[in-house]
């Protein structure tokens, strides 16, 4: 029972005890309750570090102790877990400093920041499950804690869309719960396994395997924002800023993208899958999201909704670069899974400071913007170019390796689909980006509750947007450094396929 | 057809005719004799078919002695509460549609 | 000196006590009652827990003459949740009667009597015992939901008791029948006897009905919300969590474990069938409720519907399966009573801080009453079937038993069941996060009392911690005394 | 000659029953269940169980009645003729629902009993040997006392909670404010009747719980009788419910507390619950029921006299306030 | 000794019939009080005395003639109350 045991439950334990902690505060007390934030999210951003590099080093992190039968609680921090418990961990001090300074003066703030916590710590839950039902706990418990996020305003159309999003997260989890019920009593009790668990079934259980697949894709495809179950992304958009922009950037959408990660790679194994033939129609299904996802955003006025629609086709990307059966082509979706994190949370960082300092939601009249606030402009134009792809940011980096892996696993025609969607993206992000830097801008911008001081709005919420624009930019530039995240993702490629 | 099984038959009657009276009337106190007359008839059942073609049986006998005591308790307590439901509401009967919380018994105009 | 008559005698003094005593200080001696059952009963279950079931033959008189009491892992189980739970409620009641001053005096006696007769009925092995303990449970039920002597609550109370009478005469009807044909009382030696006849069938069926009332199932529902809704709330939560169950017991005790061969298959999917109708009519009436406790009576409906869902999956299916739904069935009986009696009593607080049963006055409490609302949050968690409470480890269980057995059927009934719970308990969370009602200050909210809300929380609590702590009593609940019933039964 | 008495008290009891349910007026629908319990009474006489016969007689038809005829006296004069003789036009059901449901289930329970009465397969155990087997050490020869005072003491016990319940919950129904209700008119003729015939009783009361231990008798008969004479009591106009609260509830516990004590203490020996050690058995047993008869006959007489008034105490009631 | 006692038996049940009979055939209350009183109680008489005989021992004979004096002494007395009652009614109303 030594430290290797505790460390993953440490992780659980700074949010869980900090969200407790912050329920009990009152809400004036912002300072007790920010230091505890800052603190707890500092602590975890250590211990996971510390966990990366003991992983490095072929040491092993794992929890375990039995619920029930022959089932067992497992948390357990293996190269995989780690890329998605690094990216929400950093992400969510960032995000937490952003939020501290975007409610401040708003009612509710400590009931906030508690569901925050709950949320960060089912995300650590749902990146260390060492089995589905693990995992599922977690998935579960990441849809009870972000309800309250969402209606958070309280608001009637706030209440709708919370009542949308649990409709389709809940119908997802009973989908999920089915397939796991099923697949343990066909195959009992089993761990997430390097290379899958399911190869030495039996071939006559392969159509139920098959059916087992499809019912949990559809279960964690709703979190992943997949076509035909994504209405309630956009709708979500109602939420504060950050609430939009951790959630719908990292947290919830990552945790259905990092389930299907798991179900191909560690339930049924690449091969065996690819053997199922179920890759194919998975890709197909990520690559109509990703265009239907661009399409829509092309049609969205509101700049929030464009993200969003984005963010739906983004996080298909991740899930095409599963499906195409390669190494290379793995490696490109889980990069992209990091590296469309940084970027999507910037341009939200972004956008949320738009509605804050200037009053501005629209597209149509954020002309002009650049001048006024060239920093965050700067910071949206960065993120912008990483959704395209364009050469030094990060998202450029994934979508090389994507092509390059689609090239290599011969579906040529998932090439086309990834110029068209980047093109795609051109046509709804570099009018944003044109008109900030080259519009005219109106005499007196709608709302203007900072006045431009020393920073052009308030430190607390630039800060954030700069330092993941930038992480977005080291991201592609130092790509091929030992710590980056593309070597990362090699190292994790490397061990899901047979040697 | 010893006189054991006849009495048990005519406690089956009792039965099914109190059960029909339970069904078809909604007075209340209605209600309590039929629940009486269908106790009864189990207590016949019990010791009827207890004895029939064998010796007198005490244990039924002591079974149904405590029922009797049972069902008079019974008996007691639902008369006081009708009573008390009498008292307060004039009402006779209890209606089964709306069994929400609001108005459940049948006004009936005060004398 | 053996430990199980002590389970039986504490609680009846302490009813004497309160009975004869009213001007003594009710709290502390109810509370020293409790702890003196809660230890009696932990001492038991460990006895069990290390050598297994005992039974115990009352005046030493030997089985079919005399009464033997039997306490094996599931009855030791059931006793240790009903020790847990009425404890909770005492503690609850303490602060919660101090604004019902007409209902004090009577409630002690009356709450002590039904732990004694819940207590009987759990370790009782003979069947005119159980007659006899279900009637006890009866009328100090109806007499606590009569407590405040209002026009609804007496119609209730009178519902109540006309519908628990004639269950028990259906009870007795079986009873008197199986005697005629098998000349023994005692359980275990008519599980060795029974055979499918003609009488066993009809005495099966009329017991089985007469309890079906009893615990309110499907067709005999309507008297179950009136009665729970009505009712204060400390005593809802007992009759929800513990006193519905008794009967339902029985039930499975008499169908799974007595007459295992005698059971039909028929008979069990007709079981299955008006479980799967509660859980659905029952969901949809809750959907439809405006006042709180009226939702969580109907939502006790539905609950019980799963419990009905045990005979299906336990009746005529291979062993391990049969085991799965038996061990499912029982913590499911665990887990809803842990979280309805915290359900029932968080409702209790808002209600008392909010001043009205509708559930739109309940808007915007999330930020004046939040422990109440957390602890009706979790005990709602529990009561979907969430992964981390012990609501979900009896669904995984009789999942896994359904998807075993190849009943299809179940398992939609089983997923599509705990959606609907999903809808009305988020129809709660609904109107308390509502902005409006807060900024616009409806009335002010008095606080509730914290023993109230703790012990809420405390009972929420237990149902999460049931989700992690599921082995313990599992394991406990299939003793080689169930176990072999159950296999051979299903051979 | 005796099966063709058994029929016709046979058919009486069915014709009796039906008369209960379908006289048009209440009070009449009581004076036959009055009828019903006596000739119950005699059909217990006929299966040869007179235990039963003297309690049917005392509690099923005597108290029960009293009770009933109470009841139905409060009740105002339109309810006392509620119809509901025929099928029930008032009631909400849809009308073929209500006409042809409950006949096609009545016959149905029918059918189905006399079945299971006509092919009963024959008791592998016999429990009544089983009883003349131990009759000798349970201190009593009366098999029907042995039963219930020794072998199945434990249901005794219930039981005697049962009725200590039904009186709780009469004493947590009469509303606090109630003012003592008017006194009977002391009717002199009724008032010299009790007074003479009220000694007689309490004599063959005790003597019917003394005689329970050899013959058919025994704590229920004997308190039934005990409560009829406290009920001729207070109907012939001696306040005598007036006692004081606490007495009385001492009074009413007295038996249960006897008998849950006795249970307990024999357990020091190192005995069972409820086991009467050999050689005092028969005295305990009759010590129990001594207690008992004194306590059942004042919880069925309390039964009687805790009734709630029929017209709600003038002063707002107290459940009115609770309900916001 | 049989054949006496079975003409007491007969008597007794004669006049039990012809009480019943005045209880269904007279027109006012107070007559049928009367009608029923009379006839039980001397029917009731000569059933004991035709019972009497065949009493197992004295004892027996003494409680059956207890039994008659109780039935004797409670009927004259209801039907009092009742009279009394119906008096009352009758005054009640006019």
């Amino acid at each position: 029972m030594n430290i290797n045991f505790w460390l993953p439950l440490m992780v659980l334990a700074t949010s869980l005890v900090s969200a407790i902690v912050i329920f009990i505060i009152p809400d004036e007390r912002n300072i007790l309750r920010g230091a505890f934030n800052l603190l707890a999210a500092i602590v975890k951003i250590a211990i996971v570090a510390g966990m990366i590099v003991g992983v490095y080093y072929q040491q092993e992190f794992e929890t375990r102790f039995t619920l029930i039968g022959d089932i067992d609680f497992v948390l357990r921090a293996d190269a995989l877990s780690l890329l998605f418990a690094g990216l929400s961990s950093l992400l969510w001090l960032f995000t937490t400093i952003y939020a501290m300074g975007y409610l401040r003066g708003t009612p509710n703030r400590s009931r906030f920041f508690g569901f925050f916590s709950l949320c960060v710590a089912s995300t650590m839950g749902i990146a260390m499950a060492g089995n589905l039902f693990t995992f599922l706990i977690f998935f579960e418990m990441l849809t009870l804690s972000t309800y309250p996020l969402v209606v958070h305003k309280g608001s009637k159309e706030a209440l709708n869309s919370g009542r949308t999003y649990l409709i389709y997260t809940m119908a997802g989890g009973a989908v999920l719960l089915l397939g796991i019920a099923w697949l343990h009593s066909v195959v009992g009790a089993f761990d997430f396994a390097e290379t899958g668990v399911l190869r030495d079934v039996d071939a006559s259980f392969y159509p139920t395997l098959q059916i087992i697949f499809i019912l949990l894709i559809a279960g964690l495809g709703v979190k992943a924002a997949l076509v035909p179950l994504h209405g309630w992304l956009p709708k979500a958009m109602v939420a504060p800023a950050p609430v939009s922009a951790l959630l719908h950037a990292v947290a919830v959408v990552k945790a259905g993208a990092f389930g299907i990660v798991r179900v191909i790679y560690n339930v049924y194994g690449v091969e065996f899958a690819a053997s199922l033939q179920l890759l194919l129609p998975l890709a197909i299904l990520a690559s109509i999201t990703i265009i239907y996802g661009s399409v829509q955003a092309i049609r969205q006025l509101d700049l929030k909704k464009r993200l969003a629609f984005s963010t739906v086709s983004q996080v298909s990307y991740i899930i095409l670069g599963l499906a195409l059966f390669g190494p290379i082509a793995t490696v490109g979706g889980l990069v992209h899974l990091l590296h469309q994190g940084i970027m999507k949370v910037t341009l939200f960082f972004c956008a949320g400071l738009y509605a804050e300092t200037i009053g501005v939601k629209k597209i149509a009249d954020l002309s002009g913007a650049g001048q006024r606030m060239p920093l965050t402009s700067a910071a949206f134009t960065i993120g912008a170019f990483g959704m395209i792809g364009i050469p030094p940011t990060a998202g450029f980096v994934s979508k090389w390796y994507l092509g390059w892996g689609a090239m290599e696993a011969g579906a040529p025609w998932v090439l086309a689909v990834l110029l068209t969607s980047s093109a795609l993206n051109a046509i709804y992000f570099l009018p944003i980006v044109h008109k900030l830097w080259f519009g005219k801008a109106p005499q007196q911008w709608p709302a203007e509750h900072i006045p431009f001081k020393r920073f052009e709005t308030n430190p607390w919420l630039l800060w954030p947007a700069i330092i993941t624009a930038a992480f977005s930019i080291g991201a592609g530039l130092l790509a091929a450094a030992g710590w980056s995240p593309l070597s990362w993702a090699e190292l994790i490629a490397v061990r899901e396929y047979l040697p | 057809m010893s006189a054991n099984l006849w009495f048990a038959l005519v406690g089956a009657g009792l039965i099914a005719l109190a059960a029909f009276t339970f069904f078809v009337q909604t007075h209340l106190l209605r209600r309590i004799f039929a629940f009486n007359i269908m106790g009864s008839g189990v207590f016949l059942i019990m010791v009827g078919m207890a004895q029939h073609l064998r010796q007198t049986d005490p244990v039924p006998q002591a079974l149904v002695l405590t029922g009797i005591v049972v069902a008079v308790s019974a008996t007691a307590l639902a008369l006081l509460i009708f009573r008390r439901f009498y008292a307060l509401s004039a009402a006779v009967t209890l209606t089964q549609d709306n069994d929400t919380l609001g108005d459940s018994y049948e006004q009936e105009p005060r004398q | 000196m053996n430990l199980i008559p002590f389970l039986l005698v504490i609680p009846l003094a302490w009813a004497l006590i309160s009975l004869l005593l009213p001007r003594l200080p009710i709290g502390p001696i109810a509370l020293l009652g409790m702890l003196v059952q809660s230890l009696a009963t932990a001492l038991l279950w460990r006895s069990v827990q290390l050598h297994g079931a005992e039974r115990y033959a009352i005046g030493d008189w030997m089985a079919p003459l005399g009464i033997t009491l039997v306490a094996d892992g599931l009855t030791v189980t059931l006793l240790a949740i009903t020790a847990l739970i009425a404890m909770v409620c005492a503690f609850y009641a303490l602060f919660y009667l101090r604004s019902h001053r007409h209902e004090a005096r009577y409630f002690w006696p009356l709450f002590w009597f039904l732990l004694a007769s819940l207590n009987g009925i759990w370790l009782a092995g003979d069947l005119f015992n159980l007659y006899v303990g279900l009637e006890l449970v009866t009328f100090a039920a109806v007499g606590m939901v009569i407590l405040s002597a209002n026009r609804q609550t007496l119609a209730a109370g009178l519902r109540y008791l006309y519908m628990a009478l004639l269950g028990s005469i259906g009870y007795l009807l079986g009873v008197a029948l199986l005697y005629s044909a098998y000349g023994t009382l005692d359980m275990r030696q008519l599980a060795e006897l029974i055979e499918p006849n003609w009488t066993t069938h009809v005495a099966m069926l009329s017991i089985s009905l007469g309890l079906l009332v009893k615990t309110a199932i499907f067709p005999f529902h309507f008297w179950l919300p009136p009665a729970h809704g009505g009712a204060l709330a400390p005593v809802s939560a007992l009759l929800s969590a513990l006193v519905v169950k008794s009967s339902f017991y029985i039930l499975a005790r008499l169908w799974l474990d007595v007459g295992a061969d005698v059971l039909p298959v028929i008979t069990a999917q007709g079981f299955g069938l008006i479980g799967a109708c509660a859980i659905f009519y029952g969901g949809f009436k809750a959907l439809q409720q405006d006042e709180i406790k009226m939702l969580v009576a109907y939502s006790t409906v539905a609950q019980l519907g799963y419990l009905m869902l045990v005979f299906p999956l336990a009746a005529g299916t291979a062993p391990e399966h049969s085991m799965l739904a038996w061990q499912g069935g029982m913590l499911h009986v665990l887990a809803h009573a842990l979280a309805k009696s915290a359900m029932f009593l968080s409702v209790g607080t808002l209600v008392l801080a909010v001043g009205s049963k509708k559930i739109d006055a309940l808007a915007g409490i999330s930020t004046r009453i939040p422990l109440s609302l957390f602890a009706f949050g979790l005990a709602g968690v529990s009561l979907m079937g969430l992964p981390p409470s012990g609501g979900f480890n009896a669904k995984w269980l009789m999942l896994q038993s359904a998807i075993g057995s190849g009943q299809w059927h179940w398992v939609v009934v089983l997923s599509l069941g705990s959606l609907l719970t999903a809808t009305y308990i988020f129809k709660v969370f609904r109107v308390s996060f509502d902005q409006q009602a807060i900024d616009s200050g409806k009335g002010l909210v008095k606080r509730a009392p914290w023993g109230m809300e703790l012990s809420a929380l405390f009972l929420a609590g237990l149902a999460i911690a049931l989700g992690f702590a599921a082995a313990l009593p599992v394991e406990l609940l299939s003793l080689p005394e169930v176990e072999s019933s159950l296999m051979e039964a299903s051979q | 000659m005796n099966l063709a008495f058994d029929v016709l008290l046979g058919i009486a009891l069915l014709l009796c029953a039906a008369g209960v349910f379908y006289s048009r007026d209440l009070f009449r629908a009581v004076v036959m269940f009055i009828a019903f319990g006596l000739l119950l009474a005699l059909v217990w006489v006929r299966l040869d169980a007179p235990d039963l016969a003297l309690a049917e007689a005392a509690i099923g038809a005597g108290l029960t009645g009293v009770l009933m005829i109470d009841a139905v006296a409060h009740l105002s004069a339109k309810n006392a003729h509620h119809q509901g003789a025929q099928f029930d036009q008032t009631g909400a059901r849809p009308q073929l629902w209500s006409r042809i449901l409950p006949v096609f289930s009545a016959v149905i329970i029918f059918i189905l009993l006399l079945g299971a009465i006509w092919w009963r397969p024959d008791a592998p155990v016999s429990l009544p040997d089983l009883v003349a087997e131990s009759l000798p050490e349970s201190g009593v020869e009366h098999p029907i006392t042995a039963v219930l005072l020794n072998f199945r003491s434990y249901d005794t016990l219930l039981e005697i909670a049962v009725l200590l319940v039904a009186v709780v919950v009469a004493m947590a129904l009469k509303p606090d404010t109630s003012e003592p209700e008017a006194g009977n008119s002391k009717d002199p003729i009724l008032h010299g009747l009790s007074a003479r015939l009220v000694p007689p009783m309490l004599v063959v009361g005790v003597y019917i719980l003394w005689a329970g231990s050899y013959m058919p008798g025994g704590a229920f008969q004997g308190g039934a009788i005990l409560a009829a004479a406290l009920v001729f009591l207070k109907l012939a106009g001696f306040g005598i419910e007036r006692l004081a609260d606490s007495l009385l509830r001492i009074g009413l516990a007295l038996g249960f507390i006897v008998f849950l004590t006795v249970a307990t203490s024999v357990m020091i020996g190192g005995r069972p619950f409820l086991t009467y050690p050999e050689s005092v058995a028969g005295e305990l047993i009759f010590f129990i029921e001594a207690m008992l008869t004194f306590s059942i006959g004042l919880i069925l007489f309390s039964l009687f006299s805790q009734a709630p008034p029929p017209v709600a105490p003038t002063s707002s009631l107290q459940g009115e306030q609770d309900e916001r | 000794m049989m054949y006496l006692q079975i003409a007491l038996i007969c008597l007794g049940c004669f006049f039990f019939i012809v009480g019943t009979l005045g209880l269904l055939r007279f027109n006012d209350a107070y007559s049928r009080i009367h009608a029923i009183t009379k006839a039980d109680n001397l029917g009731l008489g000569l059933l004991v005395l035709g019972l009497l005989p065949s009493a197992v021992n004295a004892f027996q004979g003494i409680k059956l003639l207890l039994i008659w004096l109780l039935v004797l002494v409670a009927s004259a007395t209801a039907s009092y109350l009742i009279a009394h009652y119906l008096k009352q009614q009758q005054e009640g109303d006019v």
